[in-house]
């Protein structure tokens, strides 16, 4: 078994010192009747890595992946194209393998990162302090919204009706057992966000108002105007970034008055995964709100010689110290995705972030025009980054399956995100990445043209 | 030569990457009718126009993001990484925290773009394969727990144990049962009450016996028509294994409450116990932990949670099923027929697909007679660090019994003003990352060390004779210990400035006050 | 440009240190007439990460790669399973961005590798001294022809039938110039090895004679007798191994006596990469020959506190120091290749090595007593490893293209490889390894039948 | 923690792999009829009997080959790898022998199955794709020298030379000219002499003015009926552009010899001269050093080699050629029609496929553009460096106007006793790599910077600054420096020792006399 180092003659020599007889003796402490005597029956035995790797490769032949077609996939989950030294860096034995510094002399490699992806990601969203990131955005956002009600103490949370319905759906599962109290209705198919109407349902109860920037139709809003209408009821405004990368193009929500920015990190350096791993961003406008975030923070300090260093800290909120009264009961962040974060940015800078965001923004202009002129479609925005709705005269989840078959991966249908109907159905979210190429959105408009016929 | 962070050494011109077109979105300002009349210095036929799509919130000012280039970027974070220490560079004899070997073929598979490069919402008909990952990777942590189902979407092991929690809430409340008490043992890990009163429980702590095992006498005078569940870790965070733990689970269920297993100790037992005979109605399993998916310097980790047939039709939402020979993925809106009793959903998309091809490979290369090896050498190798070190170091409960996967010990025999933190410290000098410290908070001063099935005896001989060799010092009041140490990248870090004048940003030097 | 870390800012900057007006003006001492002013004509500009890793995959996926098809080619380059962990380690930056450990100090990972590489290719080969690595077999091999001639001072060398071709054509070409004396013909279709005819023809003129082991045809040849009338002859026996596996279980060259034994090390650890690099191996028997080796050394030494420490050794032999006059004019070595082959080595072991030959030797046996029931078709070798040659009915050069348009390769024809006929033409060389699987012999055989049908 | 050999630590029995079936073949001894009657501890029905077919060869004795587990090998390998500098570390500015960025992308395509998973022996129709990469690269160097064809088979730079030598030599064979000398320059690289003599010819020096370039007046001088060849490497090894070069070429040419150029500093000029302008011959292009390819401790290399007209139908076996749409490779078999002159096969197989891809990728990535603005960069770098330092540091050629990729200094200006050696090492204690030292030969205790355009202002300021304070420490006899290095993983090594008495191979200590 090539992952055990210990020999038979090792196994002895080691029992001897213990005073045991065999390995089984050492777990006399179960008991008996629950201690099998052999190999757990109806699984496999070991196998060989390349009896493993061709098992794991059929599998993965069974699927149709992104690269294989046309694909324009979004909403909450972005396909970029990832420089090959991220990956190559991220496998360093000493990122992949190292664990929460919580020895921080050794493992200045991690922390010094945290630091840089923490100011990285605040200077991203317009805020001022960042947390060295959480599981993935929509857990993030929940954490937001629990924050807002510590601040605040109120628990009414008002959901824009563009917020990510999975993102909709964990606040909800997770206000029902805290007691808090979640508004929020599915969009309807129209081309501006609601952010107008949410100024106006803020009342005294209201912890914050959670809206989606761009939002899950793909629609800009400014939410200037709402911000000032949350701070002068005592709320807080909670801004949700799915596609950091717009930021590149778009004013931050901290910039407009947003005072909790979370975000799903995963479209910068993490790439699609079927789901995750992903990195939950999270991030404050007002320091002193810092005390109050969940989550673990790296921050500066000096050795005993005074060369500067970093450690986790603030950790006096956190479960490890406060047990039942942390801020959050998380334990874990995402960090190896973090890292990749953190060095796609790098690469990137703000030169490449601009560029790739213009890029993205250009290309799916180019798909919205496009698509538009397919006879039986209507692009639904005004406004739109890179991922706009289009509205059918069917179903669009069966129009996408259709397409599946024909080889384009044509994007998500609001049928599959909303499936209680209500005239969303006929929706479909096409997101355009700079991996898309004309030649693509050719290849898409036909096959629709074709299906729709 | 120190290094410097981005900020210092990137600039805004610089830039790693070469996009496809050239000309970026420029502009004087935001508002007003958007992009028309902004200047493109080099603008395409298709480009023209376009910028009025943005909302008029096109962004101008500087964001403060430093590029560097390619050879500048591999530069950094190779430097950086080299800074750290790692299970490729040596034990990391974590406590609690159990860090293995993470096999190359894991990560090899984990990046064919089969599973790599798919999008969580893609028609189920061309994700069929990653379904099917899920599926067995889903059948095996059934077999070897005995259990009967299992959640696969929790992100971490606390997310697993709050959707334990949860399942547990909703079928009580599904019988009408509002209790309000969950139990835990003072020597769990922080997440365990941290997640009950998330859930909006009243925590109560059990006592532990003095052979550090929860105390069942204590344990069934205190449970009542208040108690929702009892939280036990097992093998606990002292090492050992819960004798009575079937007797725990039989006085909770007869009580009415439920049993959660914090399954963070499960690597111990695996392919030897199956918890499931154990009576506990559900337990999260660390994937990093028992199934070596890499902790990449915290994270990302993955928290299944295997639960009785009592529990499972609360499980959350999406889960695959098998109809046939296809994968279906059961979502919100095919819950009412499919699950009409789930507590609801816990996450976007479908959990760590990511660690599931890792854990899977992992689990298949083992195979069930390899995954018992693996438990056995963890216990055997645990054992034999406890019982080469009890003779310079105290360890409170080396008479209870053997330990599990990791061996417990005290600073109780260290001289006046010598810490646990000292020896940790110590060890760093000597090449080795240090045990868990401080941990559990039952016993003083506590060091936890776990090596882990994946040290070769030679390994753990250079460890003992290193940690020997400071207990000797640590007994004999060596001062020269709170120096340590002096050969790591950082001599101690003072975490009191840290949190007293918090920094958590780089500011540049212009803007600082 | 994203390999280019200079700004423009910077560029200036420098100029002004420099005291030149541009960059081009740093080229004054190129003749005008040659010096280009703009980029050179009728090739593309500098083009994304995206954009190159399409194009270079479009062209690969233009092949057929061994990975897809039941595979069967051996012929001097061999397609065993590597162990994932061996590609992760060679990609550490510290070893695949490292020079020639020019300064030991800071090579000590570099220099103890190829230490270990030296001692385990000794080992395997059963001589005394190996050296760091060669370009590739074939070229180890003529190196080995030359340093006989400079050990006995004779300049003909015989070189068996059963050489690879490519082999005694590299030795041909180098002979030409040299004005050494090569004898070879091109092997009979016959079961047994010609080593007994070679010991016959061993004059006082001879310098060396070299076999192959197992040869080109697969076929085993015990060396002791032809050890023996090269030494009373005053000749050195060369042996060369281009598949290292058989050496886990075959006695080594070394043991039957041969002088010098080279080989190909691609098999372990490197992979096929359509012929490069690969990774010469070179040992001799006897310590008293190390000076006239060609090539790196490693040797053990200590530093100035007397701790052990590695360093490139007796290097008088080499170029840089010897110029004209040096035993070769290599610089570079395999290195890469060589920590590739370490590591696999390291993981196989003795036991794994052993393993390993035993079920490639095996599933050889299985697909010939297969191939064999096919009509036409017949097993020339009475003894074989892992690679055996068929004889059919007609050319099996064009069998081999007509399976591969059945999706099967199915071995290296000799008339590819002996393209003046002479009868062989007929003749198929098949490999078969641990990456064959029962259903890729069956599905051989059934295509190769209907094939011959 | 010092890291012990594998032999140390590695035993017989333990293994890092599972092969697929267990069985070993065990015997007694070899010879006699073979294996029949060989006990086999676990006979398969397949296996039974098959040792007879090893021609009664079965290796019996142990090998010495330890082996060690997955993890261990991990461990091993990654900590000696910690012990390299590397151009991932830092500067690397080694002139002579370029170590620019590996860019990552370039790993990854040179792995893609489609290339890395291909046998040499493929018939044709399933490598087109591959022979396309050749063909294109072939394109690429053919373009960037303003030559005639290519050679691609040559396995690295030396290999390059001797190609391009046997072309010359088989050419002037061709028309029955049998010249026996080659004429090279004292500064020219071992390699160069080394070659020619390999190929049979004599070598005679040509000497080099006072200010470091090719003494015209003295190679006309010396042409004549008896020279075949001049090996002349431009930009030289004193890093200065060959000005007369193509005077030097048109009198090699009038006295019927034939001009080889050491191409190994193409990376300075590479998109801004084209070598065939100034009339050679033949040049071998090292892959690694002007495009990129990984050289991992020491290669592999790859040397294509370019030809003028005149040589280009001596080139070696096999080729590439495109007929109609689809990709041939000339081997021996279609020699006689498609290859009548061609002087023969080099080496096995058709070259270093695994270079090719890379140095194709780093091409593209570059394009005609990039590539002059790397050759720009790495003059610039160049220039920056000598200019910073020649205040300091002896730097002979410094008045012969700008250096191309590499500057050169040497050690006059240092106390006695203090030597260039002591410089290198002293760097070492900086952080950085020395420089190469003692070459070119012609320049006393040289010292040879080349920094190439991969690395940033600010890493090259830190570099000066560096050398500056060494080279001021070496110019005040400052003795510590022959204590240098001191914080490298050793100190420095004893190589005559190791010359002395050779330790070539590891002895089990049991069998060391």
């Amino acid at each position: 078994m090539r992952y055990l180092p210990l020999t038979d003659a090792d196994r002895s020599a080691m029992l001897d010192v213990i005073g045991a007889e065999s390995i089984d003796a050492l777990f006399a402490d179960v008991p008996e009747a629950a201690r099998l005597s052999s190999p757990i029956e109806g699984l496999p035995m070991h196998a060989g890595e390349m009896a493993v790797e061709r098992h794991m490769a059929r599998l993965a032949a069974q699927n149709l992946s992104a690269g294989e077609a046309p694909f324009f996939l979004g909403a909450g989950a972005y396909r970029h194209h990832i420089p090959a030294s991220v990956d190559h860096l991220i496998q360093r034995g000493e990122f992949l393998t190292a664990y929460t510094p919580y020895q921080p002399e050794i493992a200045q490699g991690t922390l010094q990162m945290l630091f840089e992806f923490q100011t990285q990601v605040a200077r991203l969203f317009g805020c001022a302090v960042a947390n060295a990131s959480m599981y993935d955005g929509s857990t993030a956002c929940w954490e937001a919204i629990a924050m807002a009600g510590r601040v605040t103490r109120r628990s009414k949370a008002l959901l824009s009706s563009g917020l990510h319905p999975h993102y909709a759906s964990t606040a909800r599962t997770m206000a029902r057992f805290t007691g808090d109290a979640i508004v929020h209705s599915p969009p309807r198919l129209e081309p501006e966000t609601d952010f107008a109407a949410l100024a106006q349902a803020i009342d005294g109860e209201t912890g914050c108002v959670v809206v989606q920037y761009p939002d899950i139709l793909g629609r800009i809003g400014d939410m200037t105007a709402l911000a000032e209408a949350c701070h002068a009821a005592g709320a807080l405004l909670v801004a949700v970034v799915t596609e950091p990368v717009s930021l590149g193009a778009l004013r931050s929500p901290g910039e407009m008055g947003a005072d909790i920015v979370v975000g799903e990190g995963q479209a910068i350096g993490v790439g699609l995964q079927f789901g995750g791993p992903y990195l939950g961003l999270f991030a404050v406008r007002d320091p002193k709100h810092v005390r109050q975030m969940p989550g673990r923070l790296c921050g500066e300090t000096v050795d005993a010689e005074g060369k500067r260093g970093f450690v986790l800290t603030l950790s006096t909120r956190e479960q490890h110290i406060r047990r039942e009264k942390a801020t959050s009961n998380i334990c874990t962040n995402s960090g190896l995705c973090a890292l990749a974060f953190s060095i796609h940015m790098t690469l990137l800078g703000e030169k490449g972030l601009r560029a790739l965001a213009a890029e993205n923004h250009r290309l799916a202009c180019l798909a919205a025009d496009r698509l538009a002129t397919v006879p039986g479609v209507t692009v639904l925005n005004h406004s739109f980054f890179n991922e706009f709705t289009i509205v059918l005269e069917r179903d669009a989840r069966q129009v996408v399956r259709e397409l599946a078959d024909r080889g384009v991966l044509a994007g998500v249908s609001l049928g599959r995100l909303y499936p209680d109907g209500d005239r969303r159905e006929n929706g479909l979210v096409v997101a355009v990445t700079e991996t898309v190429t004309a030649e693509d959105i050719e290849t898409y408009a036909s096959a629709l043209e074709e299906c729709l016929r | 030569l120190e290094e410097p962070l981005i900020f210092e050494i990137g600039g805004a011109d610089t830039c790693g990457v070469d996009l496809p077109t050239p000309p970026p979105l420029q502009g004087r300002g935001p508002g007003g009718g958007g992009g028309a009349d902004i200047p493109h210095p080099n603008p395409s036929p298709e480009g023209e126009g376009l910028l009025g799509r943005l909302g008029g919130l096109l962004r101008t000012d500087p964001i403060g993001l430093p590029g560097l280039s390619e050879p500048e970027t591999v530069r950094h974070y190779t430097r950086l990484s080299r800074q750290n220490y790692a299970i490729d560079c040596g034990i990391f004899p974590l406590g609690s925290c159990t860090m293995k070997h993470n096999p190359r073929l894991n990560e090899k598979v984990a990046r064919l773009p089969g599973f790599a490069d798919l999008h969580p919402l893609q028609p189920e008909a061309t994700v069929q394969g990653a379904l099917a990952v899920i599926d067995q990777l889903a059948h095996w942590l059934i077999t070897l727990t005995g259990m009967d189902a299992v959640a696969m979407s929790p992100k971490a092991g606390a997310h697993g144990e709050l959707c334990g929690i949860l399942c547990i809430r909703a079928a009580l409340e599904a019988r009408g049962d509002m209790r309000e008490v969950v139990l835990v043992p003072e020597s769990a890990h922080g997440t365990n009450p941290a997640t009950a009163a998330f859930a909006g429980y009243r925590v109560e702590n059990i006592p532990a016996t003095p052979e550090g095992r929860v105390d069942l006498a204590a344990l069934t005078a205190r449970l009542g028509p208040d108690v929702a569940a009892v939280m036990i870790t097992n093998p606990n965070t002292c090492g050992l294994f819960e004798r009575e733990m079937k007797a725990i689970s039989d006085a909770v269920h007869a009580a009415g409450a439920l049993v959660y297993c914090d399954g963070a100790n499960f690597n111990a037992i695996v392919g030897r116990v199956r918890p499931g005979d154990l009576g506990i109605d559900a337990m999260h399993i660390n994937l990093h932990k028992t199934f070596s998916t890499p902790h990449g310097g915290g994270g990302p980790g993955s928290g299944p949670v295997v639960l009785s047939e009592a529990l499972a039709p609360f499980a959350p939402l999406p889960f695959v099923r098998k109809i046939g020979d296809a994968f279906e993925l059961i979502e919100e809106g095919d819950g009412s027929e499919a699950a009409p009793d789930s507590f609801g959903r816990m996450t976007a998309f479908h959990g760590q697909m990511g660690m599931f091809t890792r854990a899977l490979a992992y689990i298949l290369s083992h195979g069930a007679d390899g995954l018992r090896q693996v438990s056995g050498d963890a216990v055997l190798n645990a054992n034999y660090m406890l019982r080469s070190l009890e003779d310079v170091l105290d360890a409170p409960f080396a008479a209870s019994g053997p330990c599990m996967h990791e061996a417990l010990f005290s600073d109780r025999h260290f001289a006046e003003g010598i810490s646990t933190l000292d020896v940790a410290k110590a060890l760093i000098d000597e090449g080795f990352h240090p045990m868990t410290m401080y941990f559990p908070l039952v016993v003083h001063g506590a060091m936890l060390v776990e090596p882990t099935e994946c040290e070769s005896k030679a390994s753990l001989d250079q460890f003992i004779a290193a940690l020997r060799s400071i207990a000797e010092r640590a007994r004999s009041g060596d001062q020269s210990l709170h120096q340590a140490p002096q050969l790591a990248p950082r001599r101690r870090l003072d975490e009191t400035l840290a949190a007293r004048k918090p920094v958590l940003a780089y500011e540049d030097p212009s803007s600082r006050t």
